[in-house]
């Protein structure tokens, strides 16, 4: 179609100089030290989906475990174990690496027009660490794992617990560490390796988005790096800086731990933002709307994200004026999600809407995530918070922003660029029957729990047996992860399946625009031909001549 | 178990349960008013403009200022108005009036210790009278707790070496759950009770009373309660776990030790085994349990024992079955006990006239995992 | 290749700027050494100590600020360097709000840092035997907590 | 002095190591030079997290912090600071010297520094095996001796003591690093190596290493070494 256009140096029409990136070296030696982004992202999809399979495990015996007061299986201590290795499991092992460095990682080059990252040798070892990181999880979860709760407050965490503490936060610390690599490498290359013509203004969204996150990731992961290297300290020496019995200060602790994790909890949406940016405009067939609002939202949650940390301690005692501000800024940080949210949905309106299993996806973030973020509110709010903190409410309102946003939209993504990183076309009614039993399995599980919370069922508890009407909403809650599971597996078949026997995939099966349509599908090793020149903008559909023509070809049909 | 009641909101039992309330629903409006905004919108263009669908696209909009401030100043506007709201309340909620009564908690692995002014002290039950604001000043022992009373919509965390307050005026009598509410380990979620809210004159009269109401009972159900006040529950409990074996059938048996010798399970042996514990360990189990030999007066052992002594009076096998030791009691009611699917626990029976408390109301109490379990058995 | 030409970064600074900058540093050096010998007057509404502090942070803030710009060379740098090097110090100082809490809260955070073994704890905190104590037999503990079942 | 003529790779783009992923020699050297500088953005937090831990505890624990101080030895603090400015100027000496095409002046002012950073080490030592003869490590052996504690609470002075150790080793850590990585570029001018002959960029990294690991030790000299008497 001719929506080919965008000028480049002229990659598009020459047949295969050279060999896709798949096809350059069979070897496992040419996959494990390969320097090629394209392939260490995939690596990092492989190692990021074990991951997600693992966390996905204990969340299926936490919902296993609360359908009865008393239990069913586990004992408290196990329970424990589990709730905490789903948290860091899910948090550090998924989902701050799932989007940047799984899909980041392989378009972000491509996006710009760059041949590779800066510095590939970094990328790969940024691998090796993540690996290295899922090596010391092991450690502690197969030592008897960590029970302290993914927030590792002190002084549990440092002189009560006896679990494996020490190999959970090493391996958080080197999860972080590679998070790290992946960021610095991101911020040269979007400022640095852009190709001839390839502007600020013209970059995709998502490369703002990721672009964002890698500031984040830049500023606060050492924090936590350090925090935590305190922890083990302060458990290996009795170094006493947060527990009180050696004269230390455990909310310390509390305030260095979201000075990175609220932001953390922005490098987790972030790249989803522009996930979603990205399939808002091509499967609305439309330029997006306020591009640039969209491109400083980003940055602005970037920013104003390092200063709301202290909404997770209102009850914590830390002084209230502090509280007061927090709240405050908190209100403030929800504007430019409210701005990106509503500006999609003006991209929609009049566009050439398609409803493929990726724009699904997208569909259900947008119902998920607005109701997360605005339960969010709920909790910034001091006066509600002080009755919800640390309830059920709090566990819904982060899986809808977690799990209703980022997930989906991570498996939107890869339900989108799929062709592209495979080369092989899915079953797309299987994705959009698999986004639309994900969406109703997840209602069905985490809104229940926003009831529960507001009726006072503590987060972290296995027991509830002294109050018993919290049952009915436990059992809602597991028999909706069972069509989650259902929703969430589903994509694992069909993908497989596309693998073996996939039609195969030109270089734009969507009809979309991006750079990394102008390539093939798969790309080669250099991502293209030649470098390519970007002439055009960004999102340039021209809605009104593509409906003009969509019109006389049904008129055609019709009139056979 | 009842799946056909769906509480949506906790009994609402203190000054604070109205506004907060009126606050959490004024939120969900606009929760609901914005999730149907952006879901209708969203639904609506994806359908009505389908790839070839018949409608209107010329004119596309792409940038719009104005209508980007309007959709960035009404959300501020409003966010500012929600942190007001918030704001005010929980000021109102974190500073303490004046003339407020203070009762002092203290947080452990997993317990709460509660003390009133005049000496009475409580574990894992907080006796306090309806329409007076109430102090409670707290602080931990080992890790960060939290004391939480969702009827009262407040809580605060409770931090060792740090004092922390929370205060509230209950208004209505009745029996609430304290939850601890920040994880603070292994049996975190067992770490909670009661509040009893009561009538001023029965609180002052029980305060008085040293928090007794107890003439009625015999010696027996005076042991089961230091059974479980003192926490012996927490380790002897049905069956042998980890912590401590079962006392189930433990009176007139004979028991093996670590080092290989055995004795007859009589009274002087359980004396000794309370209050020095560790001179006969039972095989199987290190030195785990605390010594009480400075801290229980004789009259205590005694009634702990009378209460051991009925526990053995249960064949093994029931006991294994019956789940709990309390299962000694006379199984009273089993139609009340339904009844704690209600929000508050016992709400109807007990609070309402605490310091006359009968027996049979405590007997009722007591066995109420019992007849729960006994119903299940058969 | 490159469309634009890109700026290349080929200033090179004459040495005897780096001479002097290290005589500077030195003798900023020595500086406070010197003043950290004695105890400053109080300033408006600061105490000596804070003043001796500020002097001393303030010498540190040029000697950093002479190394940033000169041996490592950011006065010369493209403005992205210079962005880059301020960021870093941005996010040092937003970390330090952290402080601000402990500011705000007023003095009992001071002894809400003593240890337990001062002794400097008020009356409330019911000392270790008492907490090990058990109840009054006399005292109504009832447990009205549902047992496991 | 020339400010005009010779840098990096203007005379032959072909001479020097281009990697792949570049277009071009200059998009290369700004990217190693912003990466450099965000890498040390990240190092600029992880030191920082320590920093607000010790200023908050010394702000809370100012005479029991004053105490413990007492016990530093200034003098071979303010050696150690004199050493390290002297190694940062050696370093930017031996970039300038490398843009000038000087190998041997830049071998030599790269041996300065190593010799500075060994120097540095080694009154460390001296410093620290002081204080693990007075028992001022963190743990259970920590000192009970109020004499050496100058009267300091025992709990507030080993939290002194333990960011002392913590900030002060994480620091020789950074100078250890240092020195190998200097090592290995001396390596290079000595081998010849076309990328330190053509080219400056390696050495300019390297040195902004350096100089921060120099910066890290401005704030620690006299955020430790030179506390107010509190009265
Ligand atoms: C992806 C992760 C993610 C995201 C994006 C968010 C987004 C937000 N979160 Fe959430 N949060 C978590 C993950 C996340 N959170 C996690 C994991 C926890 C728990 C951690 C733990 O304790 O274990 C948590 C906990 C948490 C707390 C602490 C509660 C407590 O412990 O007591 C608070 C309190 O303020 C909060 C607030 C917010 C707010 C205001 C936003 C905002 O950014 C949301 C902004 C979005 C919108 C507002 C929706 C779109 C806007 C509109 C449709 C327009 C209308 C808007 C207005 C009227 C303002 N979150
Ligand atoms: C990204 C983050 C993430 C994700 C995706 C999830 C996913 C889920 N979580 Fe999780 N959760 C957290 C982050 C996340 N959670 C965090 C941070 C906590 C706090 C921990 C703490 O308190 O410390 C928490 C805590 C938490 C609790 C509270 C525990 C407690 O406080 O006691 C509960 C309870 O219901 C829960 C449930 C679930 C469920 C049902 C899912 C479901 O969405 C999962 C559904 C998905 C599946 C069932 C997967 C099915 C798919 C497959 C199996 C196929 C994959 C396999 C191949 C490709 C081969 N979670
Ligand atoms: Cu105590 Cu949870
Ligand atoms: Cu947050």
């Amino acid at each position: 179609m001719s929506e080919t256009a965008i000028g480049t140096g002229g990659a598009e029409k020459k047949t295969h100089a050279s060999p896709s990136y798949l096809e350059d070296g069979h070897s496992i030696r040419s996959w494990l030290l390969t320097g090629d982004h394209k392939r260490i992202a995939v690596l990092y999809i492989i190692s990021v989906t074990f991951f997600f399979a693992i966390g996905s495990m204990f969340a299926g015996l936490i919902r296993l475990e609360l359908t009865q007061p008393a239990g069913t299986i586990l004992e408290s201590e196990t329970y424990n174990r589990v709730f905490t290795g789903h948290g860091i499991i899910m948090v550090f092992f998924f989902l701050v690496a799932a989007i940047p460095a799984t899909l980041g990682n392989f378009m972000l080059p491509i996006m710009v027009g760059a041949k590779d990252l800066a510095f590939p040798r970094l990328n790969l070892l940024s691998w090796y660490v993540f690996v290295a990181a899922g090596v010391c999880l092991f450690v502690a979860i197969l030592g008897g794992g960590v029970d302290t709760g993914w927030t590792f407050y002190t002084p549990y965490s440092s002189l009560y617990s006896n679990s494996q503490v020490t190999w959970a936060v090493f391996a958080a610390f080197l999860a972080g560490f590679s998070s790290i690599l992946t960021a610095l490498n991101f911020i040269v290359t979007v400022h640095k390796m852009r190709a001839p013509g390839m502007t600020w203004f013209r970059l995709p969204l998502f490369v703002w988005a990721a672009y964002a996150t890698s500031v984040i990731v830049m500023l606060g992961t050492p924090v936590i790096a350090i925090t935590l290297l305190l922890v083990v300290f302060e458990r290996a020496f009795h170094l006493p800086i947060f527990s009180p019995e050696l004269g230390g200060d455990p909310v310390l602790f509390q305030h260095l731990f979201w000075f990175y994790s609220h932001p953390a909890v922005y490098i987790m949406i972030l790249p989803a933002f522009g996930v979603i940016s990205e399939l808002v405009a091509n499967f609305s067939r439309k330029r997006v709307f306020g591009y640039h609002a969209i491109a400083f939202s980003s940055l602005a949650i970037a920013g104003l994200g390092f200063f709301v940390w202290g909404h997770h301690l209102f009850v914590s005692s830390q002084s209230m004026y502090e509280g007061v501000v927090f709240s405050v800024i908190s209100y403030l940080v929800a504007v430019p999600s409210a701005i990106k949210i509503f500006n999609w949905t003006a991209t929609i309106y009049k566009g050439n809407v398609r409803l493929a299993s990726p724009m699904m996806w997208a569909l259900g973030f947008f119902g998920l995530f607005t109701v997360g973020g605005l339960t969010g509110l709920f909790l910034s709010c001091m006066g509600t918070d002080i009755h919800l903190t640390a309830t059920y409410f709090i566990v819904a309102h982060f899986h809808y922003v977690m799990v209703g946003g980022a997930v989906m939209a991570y498996l939107g993504g890869l339900h989108y660029w799929w062709p592209k990183i495979t080369g092989r076309l899915f079953n797309d009614n299987l994705g959009k029957v698999s986004a639309l039993v994900t969406f109703f399995g997840f209602n069905l599980t985490f809104f229940p729990q926003f009831i529960l919370g507001f009726l006072g069922m503590p987060r972290r508890y296995h027991y509830y047996y002294f109050a018993p009407e919290f049952q009915v909403y436990h059992v809602m809650s597991t028999m909706g992860a069972s069509f989650l599971a259902l929703g969430m597996g589903m994509p694992a078949f069909y993908f497989t399946a596309s693998l073996f026997n996939g039609k195969k995939a030109g270089p734009n099966p969507w009809g979309a625009h991006g750079l990394e349509w102008q390539t093939t599908s798969p790309p080669p090793t250099f991502n293209f031909e030649e470098t390519p020149i970007v002439l055009d903008d960004v999102y340039d559909f021209d809605p009104v001549s593509e409906h003009e023509n969509n019109r006389r070809a049904l008129e055609d049909g019709g009139d056979q | 178990m009842n799946f056909t009641n769906f509480p949506i909101a906790p009994p609402s039992a203190s000054t604070f349960a109205p506004q907060i309330d009126g606050l959490y629903y004024f939120l969900w409006i606009f929760t609901a008013i914005f999730t149907l905004i952006v879901g209708f919108f969203v639904v609506f263009f994806s359908i009505h403009y389908k790839e070839g669908s018949p409608a209107d696209r010329s004119r596309p909009l792409y940038e719009h200022i104005g209508l980007e401030l309007t959709w960035s100043v009404i959300p501020g506007i409003l966010g500012l108005v929600f942190f007001y709201l918030g704001a005010r309340l929980f000021i109102h909620m974190r500073t303490p009036p004046k003339d407020a009564k203070e009762i002092f908690v203290v947080g452990k692995q997993w317990m709460w210790h509660i003390q009133h002014p005049n000496g009475v002290r409580e574990n894992n039950t907080l006796h306090v009278p309806i329409d007076t604001p109430i102090k409670l000043t707290m602080i931990s022992q080992d890790v960060i707790h939290a004391f939480f009373v969702p009827a009262f919509r407040t809580q605060m965390m409770v931090v060792p070496g740090r004092y922390t307050d929370l205060w509230f005026t209950p208004t209505k009598i009745g029996e609430y759950h304290l939850f601890c509410n920040m994880y603070c380990g292994t049996q975190h979620s067992e770490m909670g009770g009661t509040v009893v809210v009561m009538p001023q004159a029965d609180y002052s009269e029980w305060l008085k009373n040293n928090g007794m109401a107890v003439a009625n009972l015999t010696m027996e159900q005076r042991g089961a309660k230091i059974f479980s006040s003192i926490g012996c529950d927490k380790c002897h409990t049905a069956e042998d776990t980890i912590h401590g074996p079962t006392l189930n059938g433990l009176y007139g048996s004979k028991r093996i030790f670590t080092d290989g010798s055995s004795a007859m399970a009589n009274d002087e042996y359980i004396r000794e085994s309370i209050l020095k514990p560790h001179s006969r360990l039972t095989k199987g189990y290190g030195e785990t349990m605390p010594e009480y030999a400075n801290d229980l007066t004789e009259e205590q052992v005694l009634l702990l024992n009378t209460f051991i002594r009925t526990q053995g009076a249960i064949p093994a096998g029931t006991a294994g079955t019956t789940s709990n030791l309390t299962g000694a009691e006379i199984p009273s009611s089993g139609a009340k006990t339904n009844k704690n699917t209600a929000m508050s626990v016992n709400a109807d029976q007990h609070g309402a006239t605490p310091s006359t408390a009968t027996p049979t109301i405590q007997k009722g109490k007591l066995s109420v995992g019992a007849t729960a379990a006994n119903e299940k058995n058969q | 290749m490159s469309q634009t030409p890109r700026q290349s970064h080929s200033h090179i600074t004459p040495a005897i700027n780096y001479h002097l900058t290290l005589i500077a540093l030195v003798v900023l050096m020595l500086l406070t050494v010197w003043i950290a010998r004695f105890q400053l007057p109080p300033v408006l509404f600061l105490s000596g100590v804070a003043v001796n502090n500020i002097v001393a942070m303030t010498i540190a803030i040029i000697k950093a600020t002479c190394v940033v710009m000169i041996f490592m060379g950011v006065k010369y740098q493209t403005p992205l360097v210079k962005l880059w090097a301020l960021i870093g110090f941005v996010g040092l100082i937003l970390m330090l709000g952290i402080m601000l809490d402990y500011f705000s809260r007023g003095p009992e955070v001071k002894h809400g840092w003593e240890p337990y073994n001062d002794g400097a704890m008020p009356r409330a905190r019911p000392t270790d035997d008492e907490m090990k104590a058990p109840m009054d037999p006399r005292t109504d503990n009832t447990q009205v907590r549902q047992p496991k079942p | 002095m020339s400010d005009a003529t010779l840098t990096h790779g203007h005379d032959s783009h072909e001479d020097v190591d281009l990697h792949h992923q570049f277009e071009d020699f200059e998009q290369q050297c700004e990217c190693y030079i912003v990466g450099m500088w965000s890498f040390l953005v990240t190092e600029i937090m992880f030191f920082g997290a320590l920093f607000l831990t010790f200023t908050l505890s010394r702000y809370m624990y100012q005479l029991d912090f004053w105490k413990a101080h007492e016990h530093l030895n200034v003098t071979m603090g303010a050696i150690n600071t004199s050493v390290l400015l002297f190694s940062s100027w050696s370093m930017v000496m031996a970039v300038h010297s490398n843009q000038l095409r000087r190998r041997i002046h830049s071998i030599a002012y790269l041996g300065v520094t190593i010799a500075c950073a060994m120097t540095f080490l080694v009154i460390k030592y001296f410093e620290y095996s002081e204080k693990f003869r007075d028992k001022l490590y963190p743990g259970v052996g920590f000192t009970h001796d109020a004499h050496t504690l100058h009267g300091a609470n025992l709990n507030h002075a080993q939290l002194f003591y333990g960011l002392y150790f913590g900030m002060t080793g994480l620091h020789a850590v950074h100078i250890i690093v240092g020195i190998l990585i200097l090592s290995a570029l001396i390596r290079l001018f000595v081998i010849k190596a076309k990328c330190v002959m053509k080219d400056y960029v390696p050495t300019e990294l390297v040195g902004l290493y350096w100089h921060f690991v120099d910066l890290v030790w401005i704030f620690l000299f006299p955020l430790f070494y030179l506390m107010p008497q509190p009265h």
